[in-house]
């Protein structure tokens, strides 16, 4: 049944009104999402081509049901954003906004587990579970229906991945883009741990940058709890310590965070890491092969 | 954003943590006239953003005002660790009885301020660890709740003064440590700071607690909540890291030859990666974001051709937002007209790319050559990096 | 702790709420003075810290200065629902074009302060949410996060103020009222307030948004961090309450004439039911505590006896923390002297009864019976104030 | 096994080497409690009577074990100490402290959930497994082992109630005494959850009084999810509105939370009310005997 995601999700848009928001609103519905209410202080009891506008989230959730909310909101509101989504009961939050303060982050990302509201992003792609449902930015053409769970921290890099996978006539679960901010709400262990769990997937890429912990974390996750064939790409190998690599959380402190580490604690673990992009796909077939055929 | 120690520490006094009286000087006549002004001795220091500047010759104790103009006629004009200095310190000199280290720092792992004090400072956190972790207090500060008592108390604790210990008002250091860590919290709170560093924190010899040294890290994020701040912010950027960030990219120099303009901070980082994979060096690395506009890509490419190691040009596209029609206008915009004397490769995949290699198809920009894949563009700006740049050299490439 | 009109409004200002110039007067010409500094008309106001003074006449709209002083010789030395008028508030006068309604409270369901908004003023807040529940916003403030600005939005989406209201300085009234909410929750966390309500909360005919009302009780376990406010605290109690409350009493006058001392808050409102139930009716309600000394019960001896309703008094003790022969000793240091003239019946149970029984009969006190159950204690209680007092009646109880 | 505490629990004092916090570990301890460790702030390496103390609760956690705090802190370091005890991993946080500010209980309870911490208390008697464990202030030697679980807001009427309860041969399995203050921990419906789940329970007594809506809930709750026998005692019915009786929840705030209505709710739900504290007794032996004899 995919993860966090599917036909079954009721979206909604935080910013509906605004130029991205309906725009990407327009591509959700397209992708196939139920989309079911947008919210625009002030511009409740409009509609955008056909989709309900509500002042706030808590009573476009009462009218609507809606359990998913996707936020294109400036980065000095999304806080206040975020936060009225999970008081009104939102399941799961999907943030794509760029340059929130950390401190907004530490706050929402301590406060929304008390509502129980999981988060996605923020500054990413948000995810998307092919033809089903997509409740981010994700461009859905690229993606097929399959059964490979991907989750990635950069976003073109997650497309460039899916669409070599796409043309090699490897289908895709669900495809998490969790943002490339050092705080941020659903990561690796968390989606490895419901791909392993989820019917539909066989098995799962993840997509790696320089900066923090996450990937070692998952590398010894998935030697404990992951039975799923897994494959890895790493980006950063060429990076300077002590400098952002456009995403917030992209920076090697001191001689911490390094693609060369993460490459090493992956494959320690057992899982292959691809040179490059490309590279994914044949290592994604070895690795399936061989299950195949013990 | 990094803040010089004396913008810290007039943080830091008006947020009520002991500092010593000080002046800042752009000049010698003004270091003479500060120390005059101060109590002597005092300490001449180097105003940069990077460590080891004691050791680079940017810290000096002067007895005498002409002493002071002296070591700020010395250290003026220096760099560190490719730092210019361009002010120095001047600052009331103390002696010390014991140093201390107290700092709050954003700690990724725990997405929580991190609390971090040792009772020996000036000396590596991790070793104090090891050696002595009874003096070594490590405690996130939840972000909902704030610092409690109980964290502070721990650092009192750590800290181990005597109850003897009193500044010559009559307060007791454990009590000016206990207000110094609220006051440190309220600081990076207010601020938006990720990072508060007090390297070292002293006992005086006359059991005075006093912050010898600041290191403040503002949030780049939260200057929209603190005007006062900006202006510093736009000052502290180097030129073309500011053009770049004017133009709503993400930039960062790099000491290779092959220019790399690409979207999205994994692409880019990627094709970095598989340039040196292939035996090449990438010049720098530039983001041009989601959904690009050509003046985007326009002022990309300014910024990148104006770095002169720069001997090819790569650019990468998957367009999910973007597309790669618009990237092909703001190609052709630039490098259709004069002046660009370097061979550029092109690889556009996703998002209208047939329409984008159509576009620059029709431009028939000398020097341009459009790569069917990902891989093969890098092999082919690798290779005219490689070669010599020349006419033949382009059109081969 | 309820805080008169005025003083609330004093604290709204320094929060930042809109309040109107006004002085406090204590006699006619003190009023008069005021309502000449004032811009006229004015407006003379009973604080009281009860409800329906309007009706009660303690509210007068006054065009001169005269009329203010004849209207403050008027109302001061009112009683107002019991509640003696000692000084009136003079208030310019402003025509009101909206009234609405804004309180934060603590909700005792929801364990927090909850936020309550209603576009129509001056009403009943559940009769709004039945008639017009868009025009009502009541919403939960999380202690943690505080006020969140979609809370505020709500209040002000809810007031349906149109985007042309604005006041003469040109602030938008939208933006007023989402200001004063703003503040209205710094007031209300800042000053451990348990109720800030403003009733009526007021657009004027200009535009302007103004605090016509203040309602304001701060948390009397919150004192200690409000030195401002503990004066008018201990200033607020009547006599008997407050002598009770410094000898560590819990002490509620009631209408009957049965003068009752327990130990626990609820023993005692037992005590109270039971004896109603045996168709008696308590004097008050009074509980020493657990672990009283000899001193507190003393001390609770003495407030009730002051009382001059009580005919008989009832004492009963179930010793848990509580030692039964120090509740004892108190009796003992009280009741032995002269001056006590009723009857009085002793329960003890629990911790150390058998001597606290010992002690009392040792002592050897006229007109102390000893009971052998709580109910046989109320029977006995309610049996004496029912007898006439008298040496012989007192023996019989 | 009891609710809550039993003697597999391990007690930690705070506030141990205060006279209150002295004398009632002493009396604890004496009550079959395990107690491991003592907290006070600056006396960590002292003993008192054999326990260690520590200057901080997390240390003393990581050393003895604990999993019980029992405070005995002034009411304005309440909220911090019930904080400490929490952040370092303490499951249950007894609280007997009178005249804590609300914005202090207001904050305290938001945050204990966050830890995975539930609160007895404040303005309470604590708790207790007689003859196993005791966390509190309640006079042990007036309780007895047995099979009624009893919930109360108030101290002294529960001893009474116990009181009556061991004269008449009937044991206690736990006793709280939730406490007398508008914002407390643990309450009616988690005690009664408790109850009904626990083996060894038999009957449940609760003792309410005036002021907010808990015993209508409790009622609610006991007619949808309580199988066993309760009977309740309520205090106030002479309360006049508008003044607080002695506990701070204990007050009938315009014409709610009367005892009247507490008393006519619970009788709706089938829970017998006694007119006097004597009086469950025999009500509770009625309860249990028609249970016995259908």
């Amino acid at each position: 049944m995919a993860i966090l995601i599917d036909e079954r999700s009721r979206v909604l848009v935080q910013g509906i009104t605004g130029r991205e928001g309906a725009f990407h609103a327009a591509r959700m519905r397209a992708a196939g999402t139920n989309l079911v209410a947008g919210v625009s202080p002030g511009k409740g009891g409009q509609t955008v081509e056909g989709t309900p506008v509500f002042d706030a989230v808590a009573p476009a959730v009462a009218a609507t049901g809606a359990d998913v909310a996707v936020l294109f909101v400036p980065a000095r509101f999304a806080r206040d954003a975020m936060i009225e989504a999970a008081d009104a009961g939102i399941r799961l939050v999907v943030c794509v906004t760029e340059g929130i303060p950390v401190r907004d982050m530490a706050e929402v990302t301590a406060h929304l587990p008390r509502r129980g509201a999981l988060l996605v992003g923020p500054n990413g792609p948000g995810l998307i579970t092919p033809r089903r449902c997509s409740a981010g930015i994700m461009p859905a053409d690229v993606f097929t229906p399959g059964a490979v769970g991907l989750v990635s921290r950069s976003g073109t890099l997650t497309y460039e991945v899916v669409h070599e996978l796409t043309m090699a006539g490897i289908g895709q679960s669900t495809v998490v883009g969790m943002g490339g901010d050092p705080i941020h709400g659903v990561g690796f262990l968390e989606c490895l741990e419901l791909f392993e769990a989820d019917d539909e997937t066989a098995a799962i890429v993840l997509i790696g940058e320089i900066g923090g912990q996450g990937e070692e974390r998952a590398a010894a996750f998935v030697r404990e709890h992951v039975s799923k064939p897994v494959v890895a790409y790493i980006a950063g190998f060429g990076a300077p310590p002590g400098k952002r690599m456009g995403h917030a959380g992209a920076i090697v402190e001191g001689s911490s965070g390094t693609a060369a580490e993460k490459k090493a604690a992956l494959e320690a673990a057992g899982i292959p890491v691809a040179p490059a992009p490309a590279d994914v796909v044949p290592l994604l077939q070895a690795q399936l092969e061989r299950r195949r055929s013990p | 954003m990094d803040l010089l120690e004396h913008t810290g520490k007039s943080l830091f006094a008006s947020a009520g943590l002991p500092v010593l009286p000080s002046r800042v000087a752009r000049s010698p006549a003004e270091a003479q006239v500060a120390a005059a002004e101060l109590r002597l001795p005092v300490v001449v220091k180097a105003q940069v953003k990077t460590g080891g500047r004691g050791k680079a010759g940017g810290v000096r104790v002067c007895a005498t005002d002409g002493e002071a103009a002296a070591a700020a006629a010395d250290i003026l004009g220096m760099t560190i660790r490719g730092h210019a200095v361009s002010c120095v310190l001047v600052e009331q000199a103390v002696e010390i009885a014991r140093e201390l280290y107290l700092a709050i720092s954003s700690a990724r792992t725990h997405r929580v301020p991190m609390l971090i004090f040792s009772a020996e400072g000036g000396v590596d956190v991790e070793e104090v660890a090891r050696r002595n972790p009874g003096a070594l207090v490590r405690t996130p500060v939840d972000p909902l709740l704030g610092l409690c008592d109980y964290q502070v108390r721990d650092v009192v604790a750590a800290a181990g003064l005597g109850p003897e210990l009193a500044g010559p008002d009559g307060t007791p250091a454990k009590q000016a440590l206990a207000g110094a860590v609220r006051a440190l919290w309220r600081l990076y709170r207010d601020s938006d700071a990720t990072l508060c560093e007090v390297n070292p924190l002293v006992v005086t010899a006359t059991g005075e607690l006093v912050c010898l040294d600041s290191k403040v890290t503002i949030d780049d994020n939260a200057l929209f909540r603190h005007a006062d701040l900006k202006a510093e912010a736009h000052a502290a950027k180097e030129d073309r890291e500011a053009r770049a960030h004017e133009a709503g990219l993400s930039f960062v120099a790099l000491d290779g030859d092959i220019g790399v303009l690409g979207n999205g901070a994994g692409l880019v980082m990627s094709t970095i990666d598989q340039i040196a994979a292939a035996g090449g060096a990438a010049a720098d690395f530039c983001d041009i974001g989601g959904g690009a506009r050509a003046e985007v890509v326009a002022a990309a490419l300014d910024v990148i051709l104006s770095m002169e190691a720069v001997s090819v040009l790569l650019v990468s596209i998957f367009g999910g937002i973007t597309r790669c029609d618009e990237v092909a206008r703001g190609l052709v915009q630039v490098l259709g007209h004069a002046g660009v004397d370097v061979p550029v490769v092109v690889r556009l995949d996703g998002n209208a790319a047939a329409e984008g290699r159509a576009l620059l198809a029709d431009a028939g920009i000398p020097g341009l050559t459009v790569a069917p894949s990902a891989g093969e563009a890098v092999r082919l700006a690798v290779a005219g990096a490689a070669a010599p740049a020349g006419p033949d050299a382009r059109r081969e490439g």
